[in-house]
């Protein structure tokens, strides 16, 4: 009886080890050839990594920063004389996938820097990943302080959330001159809820008025239905709406209020500025403002054109997103870092990186801080006529 | 009684030869997989206890890993890591200094786990069949829920990041201490539930899931023994999530909705209800083919690379296997040795076949 | 003092009366009958005593004790096992396992000590084994004894079944049809297996049998089922001369 | 809050509340023949929208031959999927025919990532539905006005064929008895096929009006409503038709009051559908209108 149960438990466990270097042994013919490949050629190759949610519920935003990247590497295709290669690794919007996405880039595809993710969470997932195997790693649009935060290896094109709340406080405060606001926010989505709350901050900082924020309501990721959360919005009747969260779920809020007769403006967040966004909110997302990182309209630099008319070119909508010109800008400061290292070596890129000053990119001029953060430009715009039309720039040092 | 003793070291010795020998020679990438493996095998073995051996379909599962990942979590952050994370609404004061070492804060990660078990199943388990499932399933929903609103305990969907991972193996300093823990935690999880089911109270969970009425009239009593079954399967569940925490170093309530408990409830199917080999098997296969297939989505054999595609073959292969194997791998047999032997064979082939 | 003693139960079932004011006592060692055409409530009365269902009027009292509102398994353990009418063996499990489960209730170690094997339910689960197997032996099953139930013939599953009614070690044996679906030499063996169980394990038995010879073999008293009211009692003599008891079973008496 | 803002929240109750009963329908009818949670049936309100968005978009044909055409191909897809994915388990324990189900529906979705990207579409909404009214204050867009008159209607339909019918009797039979209908010469197969097929038309017609409503297409978008409208189902007692109905009224209707009444708890919402589930199943354990199923000893 006994016996019995120790030898099931042995074969067991050898049954696991066989399972498992069974696999991992058809996994490693072509990992081999890879690694092989990548010692010959190493020289000529340099490896980036596109860390991106294709799949899953951020597969659009995903999708949308690739093309970025793609079409920067379409237009500077080597750097110091070398071929530069990206390596697609998809992690299907889910924390497990995107920890094992991450390591096998840096472990298994050895690429020298990584780009991405859109998302933070999915961002955060690789953090101590890209720390510990010291691997630079630059994200275009996550925009929650923990990306970043006591993490040297991570770096990110765009601004922070605090800012960004400031900014939009300011303009409802100012421009709008709102004196109540109201928030709907998704509060299963960290952005978010990051965004909220430093909107209020500043929001009752500018307007002085402790309860300037007449009412905040809650929903979940993946909700299609608000009218109750609308309603219990609208009775406090606010100047301004302000509903950071996913363009999925914000056109559809929009479009509900517009429907239950509710016309007050609607304020919003970088991740609006999608074709989704327009498409589904239709004639009801007139109107809306929102913060983003850079407008065609509004060309900040010299690479901002370039950028322009090659996605006129290749891109695949009539107006490129902001996180596809973020995209496009953290493969060239990934570039310029590794010129100004003058080599390929993660940890020299990540220095380099640091050093970052007055890059100048499509999306503006980039510095990083001590934490990694890119000190830049809010561009406001609105929605006419189904476009996103810009509206004003307001810089960090004012 | 010396017998099982010396059984059991060989076990452990051989644990240890196995371990030995695939951490010097797996990078770390296979490592993380061999890592998540072992915690898949801990999911599903302590959600067959339940499911396949008492009959309960119960789908609460994410649930408890949640409850057992964010008690860990809680614990073993220090106030600076905590303050850190916190940034946007300050943690709850009787948490922010607690700083627990790795090994407490799992094991009080399972027992909450256990906890939220015996509450939830207290009132539910009265409940059959679908509507028992349905309400599980609720249950863990409402704990995600939860989880997502009470910032100032969770941080909320901010999430938690840089959760410390164990730097020693009791108290010794080695380079991969948390496989060790994960793989100890997978044996005495995998031996304590193949004790409990052999034991008269195994006996009593089988007889449930065969027929109640009778059971009961056996003298069995029916409630007590599912709640039994329902916190042990719980506990080992919280087990699975502080580990999964320690090995993400990063959560948030996002992960762990109920499409995680299928995930498990496939691997366990797919194993075979009622067999805890089965469930070790197709835990470490699935997981392992999961990052396999991955190959698919980057293009091959000059097709472009399609997103998404390994996830429709790998819901294919679920679909043939459940449809030719219902029963899965095992039924609810256990491995016995003409059986490895065959396996051994199966497992022999493949590379060779993929080399042609 | 009686052993069972039923006052006056009623069974509803939302419109009809199951069983209406059935009353009855059952002295030690008695071997009691419970005859009836089909659908007159036989089974009700058993499951009502057997805990399964709560009667809407009326008491159940074993060894003076109320056991009207108790639970199913609260009941066997008290003493009174049963056997169902429509087999209901543990079938995946194999003959041995089916009587060890009935052990389980006399269990004195926790969960606990049971997992992790230590000595005193080592030595608990030592004695279940024997007696489990002694009582195999006894209804000469052992050679089956690592079988799956299902894989029994019909007339061994019943066997089973009373075998593993025996291991709850009760007082009262409640046997619901155990010639159902035998041939009379099979009949006639179960009839002498009951006198000799209720002597080997000194047991007080009430059945209910379709089969008249088994009954009137065994039975010093009968009670006769009509619509869910008792329409007769007393001795097999005289329920075979009780014309209600005729007239009731017209047509009925000679298919069973 | 005022009668008005009531009224309001009444009414997007209401419309929401149809919505989930008209595909709860769809639910409690497969269940009550195979005793089946049919977990793919989210991804056939999924099927249909995006059916009806490309006959639209490619082919621009009006919106009612698309949507007929949806309903046509979606019927088809749900009799395809119980074939090929449960008829093979039917004598297997259920749990594996729920695993089944859940393959299906995982496959549904992955196919649906892969065929239409994770990128959400938008989706034309006919200007006949799409009109809003105002009456006393209170706004409402003619798509509430369908909705719930297409539910009465299929309602009472089913119940007529179900009561009145030959089909009717028999699928009756095989919910009650499927062996011994099967003994009696009923052909189980094509009655399950049928009401497949009846069920997946369901959802279909559901799956367009949810799509209406909320116009964004995604290959996860049947997951919430399949989750949610399982949920009215169970709680009308699923396998009642009438219940399902019931069920999708008082979920849609509380969910919206709760929020309406308890602002500060909207982020609960979603875990409002179970709790009022399970605190209903623990009171009534077969639902509201599920009647008890005593089982035999």
């Amino acid at each position: 009886m006994l016996k019995k149960k120790g030898i099931f438990l042995i074969a067991l466990l050898v049954m696991s080890l066989l399972v498992f270097s069974a696999c991992s042994g058809d996994k490693e013919k072509p990992q081999e050839q890879a690694q092989e490949n990548s010692q010959q050629v190493d020289e000529e190759v340099i490896k980036i990594g596109i860390f991106e949610p294709i799949t899953g519920a951020n597969g659009a935003g995903g999708a949308m920063e690739e093309e970025g990247v793609r079409l920067a590497n379409k237009l500077y295709p080597e750097v110091l004389g070398k071929k530069v290669e990206l390596v697609l690794a998809d992690n299907k919007s889910d924390k497990v996938e995107a920890a094992n996405a991450a390591i096998r880039l840096v472990e298994q595809e050895k690429v020298n820097a990584i780009i991405g993710s859109w998302g933070s969470s999915l961002s955060m997932a690789a953090g101590s990943i890209v720390k510990d195997a010291q691997v630079p790693a630059v994200a275009a649009s996550a925009t929650n302080p923990l990306v970043t935060l006591g993490n040297d290896y991570y770096f990110r094109v765009c601004f922070l959330d605090p800012f960004q709340g400031d900014v939009l406080a300011r303009y409802a405060a100012e421009k709008l001159g709102a004196k109540k606001v109201a928030i709907i926010k998704e509060v299963s989505n960290d952005y978010a809820v990051g965004l909220a709350k430093f909107f209020s901050d500043a929001f009752i900082k500018y307007t002085g008025d402790e309860n300037a924020i007449v009412a905040e309501v809650n929903y979940q990721t993946g909700d299609q239905e608000f009218s109750a959360q609308i309603q219990a919005v609208a009775k406090e009747n606010p100047d301004v709406i302000f509903a950071p969260g996913n363009y999925t779920e914000s056109a559809l809020i929009i479009k509900q209020a517009r429907e239950q007769g509710i016309d007050t403006p609607f304020l919003g967040g970088d991740t609006w500025e999608t074709p989704e966004f327009l498409q589904i909110g239709g004639e009801a997302v007139e109107g809306v403002v929102i913060s983003t990182f850079f407008s065609q309209d509004f060309p900040i630099t010299e690479e901002s054109k370039v950028f322009l008319d090659a996605y006129a070119e290749h891109g695949q909508f009539d107006e490129p997103a902001a996180v596809t010109a973020l995209a496009y800008d953290a493969y060239l400061v990934i570039l310029d870092a590794i010129e100004r290292a003058g080599s390929a070596d993660p940890v020299a890129i990540r220095d380099a990186l640091a050093e970052t000053k007055d890059f100048e990119g499509a999306t503006g001029y980039i510095s990083f801080d001590e934490n990694g953060d890119a000190v830049k430009d809010v561009v406001m715009k609105v929605v006419k006529d189904n476009k996103f039309v810009y509206l004003d720039t307001i810089s960090p040092n004012n | 009684m010396k017998r099982k003793i010396i059984t059991s070291l060989i076990i452990i010795g051989i644990v240890i030869a196995i371990l030995m020998l695939l951490q010097n020679t797996l990078d770390n990438f296979k490592l993380r997989i061999l890592n998540l493996a072992g915690i898949y095998v801990i999911f599903a073995v302590s959600m067959n206890l339940i499911n396949g051996f008492t009959g309960q379909l119960a789908l609460g599962h994410a649930g408890f890993i949640a409850v057992g990942a964010y008690t860990y979590t809680l614990l073993v952050m220090d106030s600076d890591l905590k303050s850190m994370n916190f940034f946007l609404e300050p943690i709850v004061p009787f948490l922010s200094s607690v700083h627990w070492p790795f090994l407490p804060a799992v094991i009080m990660g399972g027992l909450l786990a256990g906890l939220a078990g015996l509450l939830i199943g207290a009132p539910v388990l009265r409940l059959r069949g679908d509507y028992l499932a349905i309400a599980t399933l609720g249950f863990g929903e409402i704990i995600r829920t939860v989880f997502t609103n009470t910032q100032s305990i969770t941080n909320g969907s901010l999430g938690l990041k840089a959760i410390p991972m164990p730097k020693s193996f009791l108290f010794i300093e080695m380079k991969n201490a948390f496989t060790w823990w994960v793989w100890t935690a997978v044996i005495i999880t995998v031996i304590f539930h193949f004790l409990l089911v052999s034991s008269s109270y195994g006996r009593a969970l089988k007889a449930i899931r065969e027929d109640e009425k009778a059971a009961e009239a056996m003298g069995v009593n029916i409630f007590k023994h599912k709640v039994w079954a329902m916190v042990i399967s719980s506990f080992f569940a919280g087990i699975g999530g502080a580990l999964l925490a320690s090995l993400m170093t990063t959560i948030d309530p996002l992960m762990f909705r109920f499409t995680l408990t299928f995930n498990i409830l496939l691997i366990v199917v797919l194993g075979g209800m009622g067999s805890i080999s089965g469930s070790v098997i197709s835990a470490v296969v699935v997981t392992i083919l999961m990052e396999w297939l991955r190959f698919l989505d980057q293009g091959f054999m000059g097709l472009p690379e399609i997103p998404g595609l390994r996830m429709v073959v790998f819901s294919t292969l679920l679909l043939l296997v459940v449809l030719f194997y219902p029963r899965g791998l095992m039924g609810n047999e256990e491995l016995s040795w003409n059986k490895i032997t065959k396996m051994f064979q199966r497992f022999h082939m493949q590379p060779r076949e993929v080399r042609k | 003092m009686n052993l069972l003693e039923v006052k006056g139960i009623t069974m509803q079932f939302g419109g009809l009366k199951a069983v209406a004011n059935f009353n009855l006592n059952i002295d030690k060692n008695e071997i009691v009958g419970l005859i009836g055409p089909n659908g007159a409530g036989k089974t009700t009365c058993f499951n009502v005593i057997a805990g399964e269902y709560v009667p809407t009027q009326g008491k159940v009292f074993f060894e003076g004790r109320d056991i009207t509102k108790s639970r199913p398994d609260q009941i066997t353990k008290l003493g009174i096992a049963r056997t169902f009418q429509n087999i209901r063996l543990f079938k995946d499990l194999t003959v041995l396992e089916n009587v060890l489960i009935a052990n389980h209730l006399n269990l004195q170690s926790n969960i606990f000590s049971a997992t992790f094997r230590l000595p005193w339910y080592q030595k608990e689960e030592k004695i279940m084994y024997e007696r489990s197997l002694q009582l195999l032996d006894q209804l000469k099953l052992t050679q089956y004894k690592n079988e799956k139930a299902s894989s029994l013939p019909y007339g061994l599953q019943r066997r089973l079944e009373i075998a593993r009614a025996l291991a709850t070690q009760p007082k009262l044996l409640l046997l619901d049809e155990p010639a159902a679906g035998m041939n009379p030499q099979e009949s006639k063996e179960l009839m002498y297996l009951i006198q000799e169980l209720r002597d080997k394990f000194d047991l007080t038995i009430f059945m209910i049998e379709h089969h008249m010879p088994v009954i009137m073999g065994v039975c010093q008293r009968i009670l006769v089922l009509d619509y869910g009211v008792t329409i007769a009692e007393g001795t097999p003599k005289e329920i075979q001369s009780n014309e209600r008891v005729i007239a009731a079973y017209l047509g009925v008496e000679h298919i069973a | 809050m005022t009668l008005q803002e009531f009224l309001q929240n009444f009414a997007n109750g209401i419309s929401l509340g149809s919505l989930y009963a008209l595909i709860a329908i769809g639910y409690t009818m497969v269940y009550g023949i195979l005793r089946l949670i049919n977990f793919a049936h989210g991804e056939m309100i999924m099927v249909a929208a995006y059916i009806a968005f490309y006959t639209v978009f490619i082919f621009s044909m009006p919106w009612y031959i698309s949507f007929f055409i949806a309903i046509i191909i979606t019927t088809i897809v749900g009799i395809l999927v119980e074939r090929l994915a449960y008829k093979p388990l039917r004598s297997s324990p259920r749990v594996t025919i729920l695993i089944s189900a859940i393959g299906v529906s995982f496959f549904l979705q992955n196919l649906g990532i892969v065929l239409f990207t994770g990128r959400p579409k938008a989706f034309q909404v006919p200007t006949l539905f799409s009109q809003v009214y105002t009456i006393k204050g209170v706004n409402i867009v003619s798509l509430t006005f369908f909705i719930p008159t297409i539910t009465v209607v299929l309602l009472i339909l089913l119940v007529y064929v179900i009561n009145n019918t030959k089909i009717g009797m028999a699928m009756r039979a095989v919910a009650k008895d499927y062996d011994t209908s099967s003994l009696m010469g009923i052909d189980v197969n094509k009655i399950i096929s049928v009401t497949f097929g009846i069920g997946s038309a369901l959802a279909a017609i559901g799956g367009i009006m949810w799509s209406m409503k909320f116009p964004q297409l995604t290959p996860t978008m049947g997951l919430m409503p399949g989750l949610k409208c399982f949920i009215a189902a169970v709680l009308g007692g699923i396998g009642n038709i009438t219940g399902a109905v019931v069920g999708g009224f008082i979920l849609g209707l509380t969910e919206i009051l709760l929020v309406a009444f308890l602002p500060d708890l909207s982020g609960y919402r979603d875990a409002f559908a179970f709790i009022l589930l399970i605190l209903i199943l623990l009171v009534k354990p077969t639902g509201i209108l599920g009647e008890k199923i005593a089982e035999k000893v």
